[in-house]
């Protein structure tokens, strides 16, 4: 049987030794591109997720916005977030955002996560959760820079986008891109929707008066593989609390893959140090003990 | 206050003393009532179902296998805050049972002068101002106590998670309670080797609640002198004058009585 | 749609007004999306609120709702002032030119010549074109009356499109005899006579200046100049290349003068040289899957299928019927006009050959005498109106949830109270059907309700199949994937099941003229069930007889499918069910099944997918995409053109022209109307209410109107007299403006039943301008009261900076909006998440009076919280 | 229902319990190697009923037509081929399986008398000879063949007909053909409102 699959994996979560996908297929970088000066906020992109993932209903309620809800959860994986942003001259700008997992370069779940396989980085950049090997501990929630994983609470696993890796797998677009009706989600390599984001940027620049309009790609996390372009890329706050430059805090990789190791080996030394000190030194008796039958530095009975 | 938790204690022990029971033989001392015993051992229970559940968290590519015995990785993740709090429950009332006894004295400033020799085993006697509890005890409960602490603030963070928090805590929190976690193991290591076979004799300070004389002057000498009011060296010495004695009479007979 | 939907991208400018398109067409508003990417194209959307389409645009202005003329009017003067306009096009393809009839005046005091206030209706016999010949340069010289002029007969509404247009019901019996349009119409090409159309409408608009459109619309002037300017600059100095279109939806159609704000985009459309060019035209966005369809088909009133006019009680025989329905062409001598209406009788007897098959005879006038005579309104709002005071005894809706629509629920409902019966086929539990639970009415009173409700479970669109025609006029077949859900059955076998046995009734028993009902013909193979792949070959056509083509000598075989609607014949020995839908399915299969998606031009014509009507042109009046050699404006957008080799119209699309008509015989491209020429000035009977559209204040308005305050409101629109019939003012405390919308997450009142879609909104809210939140002491989602004149409605607060307060006629003013969408039964209804307060229980009975569609945009109400 | 679709090769999963303390290599997860939920159902071309751009779907039912397969919809996607929607669909668009298996829908006729204060189930052939015979008598009663001038006019002004947005062209010319042949005047549609 050959070694091809649809999806290899190149990164894995925990994972002590090396991973099986790593160099054994070509591959390019998927990307969705999200043009937040084309969305309309229509929710499409929601639906189409719900129903493609089969995800079970919600309760929702009223919450003086069109958003759905204040922020995904483990069976809502893609929200537009809407924000009125005041301008200097007294109107709003009304802003839509998709919100969903950004399949970052360097995913801060994957490196928070300690579960061996739990969530793994395909060849192709997609990052996915392998339910399965999820032992619900949430370190990816606190691991991500853009509050993306949720909890199942009833099978205690987290879930989130997965950009549709069997869609992808077999060729297809995601859900969310197919249905968008303006467009403005696209899917491509990473290369092209880099390319077509920039040209578009461009032009809002050059053509609709958007002076500070850009692509979101944030370097501090190696790039995401869901690309933004932004009216306004200097404040990608506004757009619902976008970071500017998410980070994944350091402690994750180096305490996973330093101290973790060394602290728990130094626990098993704990072990060894006192079976050692047994073999060697030996217990300590109440005293006094019995004589020793051949004086006092014998070996015993 | 201190007045507020030994009536507390006082009530728990005599209430404990009447469900369960502390014989002492002849030789013996008692050394923990009831209250305490069961106390130790609710700890205990609970701080290993914690550790075990950990273990599958912390590294479950190794320790994966633990995680079936709390029905998978998710339930041990799940339960693992609650045996946490109920270990630092249990804890907390041994730590306020245990609180004047585990006070820092100058005989454990001088214990600890001796470490060495006492580890090395050269000083087969702790030294004799030594008490209900050495200076080593002393520092494990304080590290526990410590450690209770530091799961206890960054358990809740990590259980209430990053939306509670902010991730900065959360991952922060996350090192401390595995740090926090490795120290105490370390810890419990030492701890299970020195009251089982590191220590013969001591185990039954902790099950049947009572320890023989020569335990008692050999490891807690000034202890000794406090309930029985006897010189612990003494003691010793006419124990050891004994045993010589009955070496030269009867050889086997000796063997029996040490232990 | 003069366009269509992929055309939208090949414009360079849009004007959205009185439409939401990215909630309510989003998969069409793509096309929109695709000019700015592809073509830079600019977008300018004006609405009461703004709205996510507003949130894309690039320039957004806030109008009070009901202000539109007022706006369009504005710009059409500043376009007239900056010389924004396609002057060629403007001359040769419009009215502009021709003279109106001396006694004609113009409404400076808010009425045009001839209005009679006794019966608040216009004698329109100056609202005519002069006779005469041509009187370039000769504008003082005195014209020749028009009185003794050859008559032509009156040509009706517009007739191009047909979205929700109809003229007012039959003539007034026993009138004196109807005036006509001259054949040969006075003109001035140079427009300087003071009584050419141009001269007047120039003098019409030139009273809706910057200050008066700030007073009625509340857009500051230097925003509205920035729109008028931004929206005329595509026609800078004349230059022809670019095109704009404009895009609009019920948000101008439901107003009490909603036909006469769509004409004023039109005239906007022709004064640019916007119509008939790809990317431009004047695009109404139907809100439904299939009303394009059902207005093409008659299911209204005072049409029969494909716009052919209703018979009134003076049409007493065809011939009297068709006289008066066929145009006789009117233009400038020298001009040419192909009139295609005047092949109306074809039409009309091929479709009398389809609905009575043998029973239609010449002896017989094809069996005209088994339709209905109309002579009155029978619209939506009459049909309640009429059923309240006691005129109809049963209703059939199907798939029609009436008291959900409204306007005025309440009355609705105390109207189908006294109905003797009603019959609902739906596939959700509805409002209509369980009118006699309505919230309000306890177990005592329904005990009082004597209507029989019977309520028959249909099929849904997937269990069905059939055409659907797309506000493009596309007509597509969509096939059955599963069977209807337990005992429900299709709807066409419901409506066969019950008029099989009200005929075995009639074949039984006798009756009421019996004979219609009896030979009414249902030949289909199983006429229980019948196949609608059946009715649709009826519906477009087929030869009775053998009939050949003089021209071609091509022959079409008795039985056979005919090609198209010119083959159709006035002699019995053809017969098709909607003229206009004549070759959607012939010999060579089903035009409207194709799936074709090849589209060499890229223009988005798409000639083989599906089917349009007329004859598959994508484009309406597409021969005004050309210059007056049959050049097109823009060779980069290249439509169709005249080719001198052939001797014919060519092109990428279908040419919606005479084929072989050269432009030197300047044929007007404007075929359906019998100018010719595209209508800035309607004469005669085209409106009810004016020859150009005026603006007149909402029927509930929170200030006079600017221009006249005496004459405030449209003259001839009339009120409904029942005591449900109340309209507020702001004297009363209703002094809130409200409009009323759909959401994009919702569909009407369907998706009430639909979880994913209560997911995404679950429940009704009312946007409230922040402000006003302010002063009412209200938050978002705490409750609120809407209270019109009629009743009220409760629903959560949306508190938004995106409604803002306005300065109308210099008062300070606030606009607030409802969603339409939950009403007593649904998901969250059934809960016991909402109110159950109908949002159309607020909105007034009052129509237009040229299309009888209600107001439910721009009413008054006070709003307080709950 | 996630992991359902997301099927792991199993074979090498976990590579066994016990193995896995002594730890390392243990390849627990490959590719994905199951296909769509959607590659073996039948595809049946539609147009969306809701607004007027009329965009293609493509409705994804259960089984592969065989006979004993009874269909029910199990997914709906936009109809790439369709030159309007090219794919896309809206959020109603998006959520048709919903329209289309709901359990709300109306599954059995049904009647409400008189006075009565809920519905009461009636068959198909007794709902049809009764509503036939109320349009007859509603019809005979109300019909007027020549009005106040003496002109024909064979109008039935006693019965009106609402149709809804939905109706095909089909259906609403079959009912242009019986409505006005039973004399409907009251003849309204969507279309109009």
């Amino acid at each position: 049987m050959s070694d091809r699959k649809t999806l290899q994996i190149q990164r894995m979560s925990a994972h002590p030794g090396p991973i099986p996908g790593t160099g054994v297929q070509r591959d390019v970088q998927v990307c969705k591109l999200v043009d937040t000066t084309t969305c309309i906020g229509c929710k499409a992109c929601e639906v189409a997720c719900v129903e493609w993932n089969d995800m079970p209903f919600g309760a929702t309620t009223f919450d003086n916005t069109y958003q759905t809800m204040p922020e995904t959860r483990w069976n809502f994986w893609n929200l537009i977030k809407f924000n009125e942003h005041p301008r200097e001259d007294g109107t709003v700008q009304w802003l839509m955002r998709k919100d969903q997992c950004m399949h970052c370069a360097d995913p801060g779940c994957l490196a928070a996560c300690p579960a061996d396989g739990a969530i793994v980085q395909y060849t192709n950049g997609i990052v996915d959760f392998n339910q399965e090997n999820c032992i619900g501990c949430e370190y990816c929630v606190s691991g991500c820079p853009f509050n993306i994983p949720k909890l199942n609470p009833g099978t205690k696993k987290v879930y989130k986008c997965t950009l549709c890796s069997d869609r992808v797998g077999e060729g297809l677009e995601p859900a969310c891109i197919k249905a968008c009706p303006t467009g403005c989600l696209k899917f491509g390599t990473k290369d092209d929707m880099k390319f077509i984001a920039e040209e578009r940027a461009k032009q809002l620049r050059d053509n609709f008066g958007m002076e500070k309009a850009g692509v979101y790609d944030p370097e501090s996390i190696g790039g995401t593989h869901v690309i933004y372009v932004l009216h306004d890329a200097t404040d990608p706050e506004r757009y619902g609390g976008l970071p500017k430059n998410p980070t994944i805090p350091w402690s994750y990789t180096v305490w996973k893959w330093l101290f973790k190791p060394v602290l728990g080996a130094f626990a098993l030394f704990g072990g060894l140090g006192v079976l050692l000190h047994y073999v060697t030194v030996g217990p300590r008796r109440p005293q006094p003990e019995p004589p020793n039958k051949e004086g006092t530095n014998g070996n015993g009975d | 206050m201190a007045t507020a938790i030994e009536r507390f204690d006082e009530r728990a022990r005599r209430r404990f003393e009447s469900l369960g029971r502390t014989v002492v033989y002849v030789g013996e001392l008692r050394r923990h009532p009831v209250y305490t015993r069961f106390l130790h051992w609710m700890v205990a229970l609970f701080f290993f179902l914690a550790l075990f559940s950990g273990f599958g968290i912390y590294l479950p590519w190794l320790f994966r296998w633990f995680t079936p015995i709390f029905g998978g990785g998710p339930l041990a993740r799940a339960l693992h805050p609650w045996f946490g709090i109920f270990c630092v429950f249990f804890f907390g009332l041994q730590m306020l049972n245990w609180l004047k006894p585990m006070m820092w004295t100058p005989a454990d400033t001088n214990w600890m002068r001796n470490l060495r020799g006492i580890v090395s085993g050269k000083e087969k006697l702790e030294p004799p101002d030594t008490g209900f509890f050495n200076a080593g005890q002393k520092l494990q409960f304080w590290e526990i106590v410590i450690g209770c602490v530091v799961f206890l603030i960054t358990g809740i963070i990590l259980w209430a998670g990053a939306r509670t928090f902010g991730s900065t805590l959360v991952a922060i929190s996350y090192v401390l309670h595995d740090v926090s976690a490795i120290v105490m193991l370390g810890g419990i290591f030492v701890h299970i080797y020195l009251s089982t076979i590191g220590e013969p004799g001591t185990f039954q300070a902790m099950t049947r609640g009572a320890v023989s004389e020569p335990w008692a002057w050999t490891f807690h000498p000034a202890w000794y002198r406090e309930v029985t009011g006897r010189d612990p060296r003494e003691s010793y010495e006419k124990a050891r004058e004994e045993t010589e004695r009955a070496v030269t009479q009867n050889p086997s007979e000796s063997k029996l009585r040490s232990k | 749609m003069t366009n269509g939907w992929i055309d939208i991208k090949n414009t360079d400018m849009m004007l959205i007004m009185g439409g939401n398109p990215a909630e309510n067409h989003p998969c069409g508003f793509k096309w929109a999306i695709e000019a700015k990417i592809q073509r830079n194209a600019k977008t300018i959307v004006v609405d009461p609120r703004l709205t996510r389409t507003a949130a894309t645009a690039d320039l957004y202005l806030q109008i009070r709702a009901g202000a539109d003329i007022a706006f369009l009017g504005g710009v059409i003067n500043y376009a007239l002032d900056n010389n924004r306009i396609a002057r060629d096009y403007l001359v040769n393809y419009t009215n502009a030119g021709f003279i109106i009839k001396e006694g004609f005046k113009l409404p400076d005091d808010g009425l045009y010549s001839g209005f009679d206030p006794e019966t608040k209706m216009y004698d329109k016999s100056s609202w005519n074109y002069e006779e005469g010949g041509d009187l370039s340069g000769k504008a003082v010289l005195p014209t020749p009356s028009g009185q003794n002029a050859r008559a032509t007969h009156v040509q009706g509404s517009d007739t191009g499109q047909g979205h929700q247009g109809a003229s007012p019901a039959g003539a007034k019996a026993g009138a004196s005899p109807v005036p006509l349009l001259p054949s040969k119409v006075a003109f001035d090409l140079s427009l300087q006579h003071p009584r050419c159309v141009f001269q007047l409408l120039k003098k019409q608009y030139e009273r809706y200046t910057p200050e008066m459109v700030e007073r009625i619309t509340g857009i500051p002037q230097d925003q509205f100049l920035k729109a008028a300017d931004l929206y005329t600059s595509i026609r800078k100095d004349g230059d022809m290349k670019k095109v704009s279109t404009i895009i609009y939806a019920v948000g101008w159609t439901q107003h009490s003068f909603g036909t006469q704000i769509i004409r004023t985009a039109a005239m906007l459309q022709m004064l640019m040289g916007n119509v008939g060019r790809a990317g431009g035209g004047v695009n109404a966005l139907r809100g439904h899957s299939n009303i394009q369809g059902a207005t093409d088909m008659a299911g209204v009133f005072d049409t029969l299928p494909g716009y052919l006019k209703m018979p009134n009680p003076n049409d007493v025989d065809l011939a009297t019927y068709l006289k008066r329905i066929t145009p006789i062409s009117s233009k400038p001598d020298p001009w040419n006009s192909f009139n295609y209406w005047s092949n109306t009788p074809k039409f009309t007897v091929s479709l009398l050959k389809a609905l009575y098959g043998p029973a239609a005879t010449k002896d017989n006038d094809w069996a005209f005498h088994y339709l209905p005579k109309i002579d009155r309104n029978y619209s939506w709002v009459n049909i309640w109106n009429d059923m309240y005071e006691g005129k109809i005894k049963g209703l059939f809706a199907f798939g029609m949830n009436g008291v959900m629509i409204g306007p005025d629920s309440t009355k609705n409902i105390e109207a189908l109270k006294k109905a003797d019966w009603l019959v609902v086929c739906e596939i959700y539990p509805d409002e209509t059907s369980e009118f006699w639970r309505a919230p309000g009415i306890s177990a005592d009173d329904q005990k009082k309700i004597n209507t029989t409700v019977y309520r028959l479970p249909g099929a849904g669109f997937a269990e069905k199949d059939g055409s659907f025609t797309n506000s493009a006029r596309w007509l597509q077949w969509k096939q059955i994937a599963l069977p209807p859900p337990g005992e429900a059955r299709l709807d066409q076998d419901i409506l066969a099941m019950i008029y099989l046995k009200v005929r075995e009734l009639y074949q039984k028993e006798g009756g009421k003229f019996a004979d219609p009902v009896l030979n009414a013909t249902f030949a289909y193979t199983n006429p229980y069930a019948p196949s609608l792949a059946e009715v649709a070959k009826e519906v477009s056509g087929k030869a009775l007889a053998d009939i050949t083509d003089p021209k071609t000598n091509q022959t079409i075989k008795s039985g056979q499918q005919v090609p198209g609607f010119a083959w159709l014949k006035d002699d019995g020995t053809t017969a098709c069910g909607n003229w206009i839908y004549s070759g959607s399915w012939t010999e060579a299969g089903a035009m409207i099944q194709r799936r074709g998606t090849e589209d060499p031009s890229g223009l988005g014509i798409y000639p083989n997918w599906a089917w349009s009507w007329p004859a598959n042109r994508r484009v309406l009046y597409n021969r005004a995409s050309c210059d007056l050699n049959g050049k097109p404006w823009d060779s980069s957008r290249r439509q169709v053109w005249w080719d001198e080799g052939k001797q014919l119209w060519v092109g990428n699309d279908i040419p919606d022209f005479k084929p072989d008509s050269a432009p030197k015989d300047h044929m007007g491209p404007f075929i359906m109307n019998p100018e010719g020429i595209g209508r800035l000035f309607v004469p005669l009977g085209g409106m009810a209410d004016g020859p150009f559209p005026e603006h007149y204040e909402p029927i509930e308005s929170p200030i006079a109107n600017p221009l006249h305050p005496n004459q405030s409101n449209n003259p001839v629109v009339k009120k409904y007299k029942t005591e449900f019939d109340k309209y507020g003012t702001a004297d009363q405390g209703f002094n809130v403006i409200c409009t009323t919308y759909r959401l994009t997450e919702h569909y009407h009142y369907w998706t009430k039943n639909n979880p994913m879609n209560v997911q995404l909104v679950p429940e009704p809210f009312v946007e409230v301008p922040a402000e006003l939140a302010d002063r009412m002491g209200v938050h978002g989602g705490e409750r609120v009261k809407v209270t019109s004149a009629r009743s009220h409605y409760i629903a959560k607060a949306m508190v938004t900076r995106r409604i803002r307060p306005m300065k109308i006629d210099g008062k300070e003013m606030f606009q607030i909006g409802l969603p339409i969408h939950w009403g007593f039964r649904g998901i969250a209804e059934d809960e016991g998440k909402t109110a159950k307060t109908l949002a159309n229980q607020l909105t007034p009975t009052v129509i237009d009076p040229n299309a009888f569609t209600p107001e439910f945009k721009g009413f008054l109400v006070k709003i307080e919280k709950a | 229902m996630e992991l359902s679709r997301r099927t792991f090769l199993k074979g090498t999963l976990v590579g066994g319990v016990g193995f896995s303390a002594l730890g390392f290599d243990l390849t627990p997860v490959y590719a994905q190697t199951q296909g769509l939920k959607i590659s073996r159902a039948t595809e049946t071309r539609s147009t969306c009923p809701y607004c007027s751009v009329s965009c293609g779907v493509i409705i994804y039912t259960l089984g592969d037509k065989a006979k004993n397969a009874i269909p029910q919809v199990v997914h709906v996607e936009g109809d790439p081929d369709h030159p309007i929607n090219r794919g896309t669909l809206c959020p109603k668009g998006s959520s048709l399986e919903q329209d289309i298996l709901n359990d709300r829908r109306l599954l059995k006729p049904q009647v409400r008398r008189p006075g009565a204060t809920d519905w009461e189930d009636i068959s198909w052939d007794q709902a049809n000879a009764e509503i036939a015979q109320r349009v007859k008598k509603t019809r005979d009663d109300t019909f007027l063949e020549k009005d106040s001038q003496g002109r024909t006019v064979n109008r039935c002004e006693g019965i009106a007909w609402t149709g809804g947005c939905t109706d095909t062209n089909e259906f609403n010319y079959l009912v242009v053909k019986s409505m006005r042949s039973l004399g409907v005047c009251y003849l309204e549609n969507q279309a109009r409102v």
